[in-house]
């Protein structure tokens, strides 16, 4: 039971998915402008890490290495990942149209999310069992979701903040994120 | 729809980096030194030329609702292609290329394009449009390198500027990266408003 | 239902293409890949133990199933015709991933000839800065015998190595690699040799 | 090799047919007639209608929720092309309504009690004796309205009175609900004459208050040939007031008013296309003219 706590801290707080690792960032500065279409973003981001986390993982174990064709996990990861999202986006037109509206581009560009392959790839890569893979992404998603919340819940304040005009949005947006990654570096010594 | 406006749109009106917002994962991740971004650039411009002209090819028989896992397979074939082709054919440029080529696949501008241009004009705007994105991209990576490096480690292309003592590592470390890119909007768009590009 | 049937079979067919491409091209490109890793590992023999006249892997005899996991592959390098050098490749885990190091150790005068960093993924810039000589070198002509040290600060012992200045995780993941190595060689070829 | 191809079409099948199913499962039927009304809207998200925006509007319109006249900057014409979308009779149309000032107290005009140093809102300066204007009815002139106009339409103006522009005017009622004279009203563009005056005050004060204020003398009620205007009595008092269901727009009592009172405005241009004058520091979202009617 030890370890699955030490990859939670480790995903959520130490290498954080956004703050450390740098992966993610595209909707991290496009959807958190508000709060709520951060959390419908943080949601369906997790719902797919850990959907991708797992089948990648079973995709790699009982297709990649048995035929030997390593060179195709790329490809065959961000097919898993795309199907999902495209899921996900259906489901969410259907049953949740305001967050659907509120995501707008970002839903598809999470296909391209760096995080959400990312994590896919960090699975293989530090060879986890199945059930370690699955806690990693769960931290992984839990960690995005936080660093979204967090940074959406700095910019509804920075709207009354008086910001030079050519800093206000995207470069405000910006120079908070380093903030925060840097207090996410206080952090790295943890584990 | 004038090629050369569609080329130029790319490099300063509708730049992937600072006016999209596209593409920061990987920007941000290896802009530390200028010879990076001048790799990851040429890499970047080359896989997005080859995806844009296939996708535009292949637009009229892509049904709509399965388009984003076929343009993603066309991506990802494309980059592990040229990954592979490169490892065996040009070890020398691979050596250096090499780190870059994985993280193209996850770079939002090629699907971004993909989606909002490919899939809509023929190819041959389709060629122009990925040139002016790629040289745009390039050219925002190179200036976020320069400030990068410069602070950082005191070096410009590998020639020591700063002496050893002064450079300030943050500006290496992931807090750097947010910082210089957050400068550089807000410098450009002070300049926007001064001179309206 | 038709149409469910035609989306399921173009994306099909446009991953069978897609595989058809890569598939094609891993062909192509591996054996000259394996030709490269290959020609890369015996550059790098050459560059950690100079003079030999031939290197040959010799995990099957040395690397035994209690050994350390990081130990990857060992071989030993000949010189006219007798043993003179061993060469251990060895994996560590660095900051974002594993790093592989081939380390050279002289048989004779028990020292580290020298090691060299073979892959990592660190973080370029920072961590990625193991591969240049300058932090290579520190290892040279290190006594086999001592286990080595990491210090952020001027190295005052001898079995003391200076880290990368804000890569420390990298510094230690490679110095516990060499390490490893270290042991090993101390065991099998010093022990033997002197009792 | 050909394992790599198998493998690849497989996934690429079952996705393939997965996503058909989805697709065909949660497919949510959007109503063409929706994208047609978008396409009409003038596209100025001001909320006037009280809908979050347009495409909110043109949702509400096509389920019959929302009565096509509330949006007001679309007027008459768009009120057609709805009909005509919706294939209902366009029927009677309100007419646009502007904001309206019903005070011409400036600084010559109206005498002043004390020199107001206070802050500059009208709320505060009507708490100190009535605001410094001796006429405790007129416009306290400290810019409120200018402020609470999402659209740019109110400018101050020389005189320090409050100016409409009645082709910005989206004729939202924000500045109307603010004021707390009530000095602000909306009125149909097409009716010309207003009585600038509230003051409720007799003849013989409210000429020495203000020289353009209504002195009662009830010499429009005289001289209106449709009997448009008379002098109403009111809670403290009594004022001329025009009935804009009679009125022609004539101008015989605007002509024959002694104190200049009753004014005659210039007829909109209707066809002049009616830009949205939305401020830059108005809302980072683009179009919004942040009247915050949507938010409820």
């Amino acid at each position: 039971m030890q370890e699955y706590f030490i990859i939670i801290i480790s995903a959520v707080l130490v290498n954080n998915i956004v703050l450390s690792q740098f992966l993610g960032i595209c909707p991290f500065l496009g959807v958190s402008k508000k709060l709520t279409a951060s959390l419908g973003m943080g949601g369906a981001v997790s719902f797919v890490l850990v959907l991708s986390g797992s089948i990648t993982w079973l995709l790699q174990q009982y297709v990649l290495n048995p035929f030997k064709i390593g060179y195709m996990q790329t490809v065959a990861f961000i097919l898993v990942i795309a199907a999902l999202v495209q899921f996900v986006e259906m489901v969410m037109r259907k049953f949740t149209p305001p967050l659907y509206k509120a995501l707008g581009i970002y839903l598809p560009l999470i296909t391209t999310n760096c995080a959400v392959l990312g994590v896919a790839i960090i699975n293989i890569q530090k060879d986890l069992s199945f059930t370690k893979a699955l806690v990693n992404s769960l931290g992984h998603s839990a960690g995005f979701t936080l660093a979204l919340v967090l940074m959406s819940g700095i910019r509804e304040r920075l709207e009354e903040a008086d910001i030079p005009e050519s800093m206000q949005g995207a470069p405000i947006a910006l120079v908070v994120a380093a903030l925060m990654s840097m207090a996410f570096l206080g952090f790295s010594g943890l584990l | 729809m004038n090629l050369m406006q569609e080329f130029t749109k790319g490099i300063i009106k509708e730049n992937p980096l600072f006016r999209l917002m596209l593409g920061t994962c990987p920007a941000l991740a290896i802009t530390t030194s200028v010879e990076n971004g001048l790799g990851m650039g040429a890499a970047f411009t080359g896989v997005l030329l080859a995806s844009n002209i296939v996708i535009s090819l292949m637009r009229s028989i892509i049904p709509a609702s399965v388009r984003i896992p076929a343009y993603v397979v066309i991506i990802a074939s494309f980059v592990t292609m040229t990954d592979q082709l490169m490892h065996a054919f040009t070890p020398g440029v691979y050596k250096s290329l090499g780190i870059f080529i994985p993280l193209i696949v996850v770079n939002c501008i090629i699907l971004g394009r993909a989606e909002a241009f490919a899939s809509r004009n023929s190819v041959v705007p389709s060629i122009v449009d990925a040139l002016g994105m790629g040289l745009g991209f390039t050219i925002a990576l190179v200036m976020v390198c320069t400030f990068r490096e410069v602070l950082g480690s005191g070096t410009f292309l590998g020639i020591q500027l700063l002496p050893e003592g002064i450079p300030a590592i943050l500006m290496i470390l992931p807090p750097g990266g947010f910082i210089t890119l957050g400068c550089l909007l807000g410098f450009l768009n002070k300049m926007q408003k001064k001179y309206a590009l | 239902m038709a149409d469910i049937i035609k989306l399921g079979l173009f994306l099909m067919l446009v991953a069978a293409v897609a595989g058809l491409g890569v598939g094609y091209v891993n062909n192509v490109a591996s054996p000259l890949i394996e030709k490269q890793i290959l020609k890369e590992k015996i550059d790098s023999f050459k560059e950690v133990y100079p003079g030999a006249d031939k290197v040959e892997n010799e995990s099957a005899a040395y690397l035994k199933s209690d050994a350390d996991p990081a130990l990857k592959e060992i071989n030993i390098a000949y010189k006219n015709g007798k043993q003179s050098g061993v060469l251990y490749l060895v994996q560590s885990k660095g900051y974002s991933g594993l790093i592989t190091i081939l380390a050279g150790f002289d048989i004779s005068t028990h020292k580290i000839t020298a090691i060299k960093v073979l892959s990592q993924s660190e973080t370029p810039g920072l961590g990625d800065k193991a591969k240049e000589p300058k932090f290579q070198d520190r290892y040279r002509g290190k006594n086999a015998a001592t286990a080595l040290e990491v210090v952020k600060t001027e190295p005052l012992k001898e079995h003391q190595i200076q880290a990368i200045t804000a890569s420390t995780i990298t510094s230690k993941a490679v110095t516990k690699g060499v390490n490893a190595a270290r042991e090993h060689f101390g065991r099998t070829f010093v022990d033997a040799k002197t009792n | 090799m050909l394992v790599a191809v198998i493998s690849l079409a497989v996934m690429g099948g079952i996705f393939g047919i997965v996503l058909g199913i989805a697709g065909k499962k949660f497919a949510v039927e959007v109503d063409p007639r929706v994208e047609e009304l978008i396409s009409l809207m003038p596209g100025a998200n001001c909320g006037a209608c009280g809908k979050a925006g347009c495409a909110a509007f043109a949702e509400a319109v096509v389920a019959g929720e929302a009565n096509p006249k509330l949006c007001t900057p679309g007027g008459a014409s768009l009120y057609e092309k709805i009909a005509a979308v919706m294939g209902t009779d366009a029927g009677s149309y309100e007419e646009r309504k502007t904001a309206r000032l019903l005070c011409q107290g400036g600084f010559e005009q109206a005498k002043m009690l004390y020199e107001y140093q206070g802050v500059h809102d009208c709320h505060l300066a009507l708490a100190n004796f009535k605001g410094p204007k001796a006429c405790n009815f007129g416009c306290i002139r400290m810019g409120n309205c200018f402020r609470v106009c999402p659209f740019g339409a109110i400018e101050m103006g020389a005189d320090g009175l409050p100016v409409v522009d009645p082709y910005k005017c989206t004729g939202c009622n924000k500045c109307v609900v603010e004021c707390p004279q009530q000095i602000l009203e909306l009125v149909g563009v097409s009716h010309l004459v207003t009585v600038r005056c509230l003051n409720l005050e007799k003849g013989k004060t409210a000429r020495d208050i203000c020289t353009t204020a209504c002195i009662k003398c009830k010499l429009c009620e005289k001289n209106c040939p449709e009997d448009a205007v008379h002098v109403e009595p009111r809670s403290f008092g009594s004022v001329a007031v025009v009935d804009y269901s009679l009125c022609t727009n004539c101008g015989i009592c605007a002509a024959k008013c002694p104190t200049k009172a009753i004014q005659i405005t210039e007829q909109i241009d209707e066809n002049v296309v009616r830009e949205m004058g939305t401020p830059e520091d108005a809302s980072p979202e683009p179009g919004c003219g942040s009247c915050s009617v949507c938010a409820g």
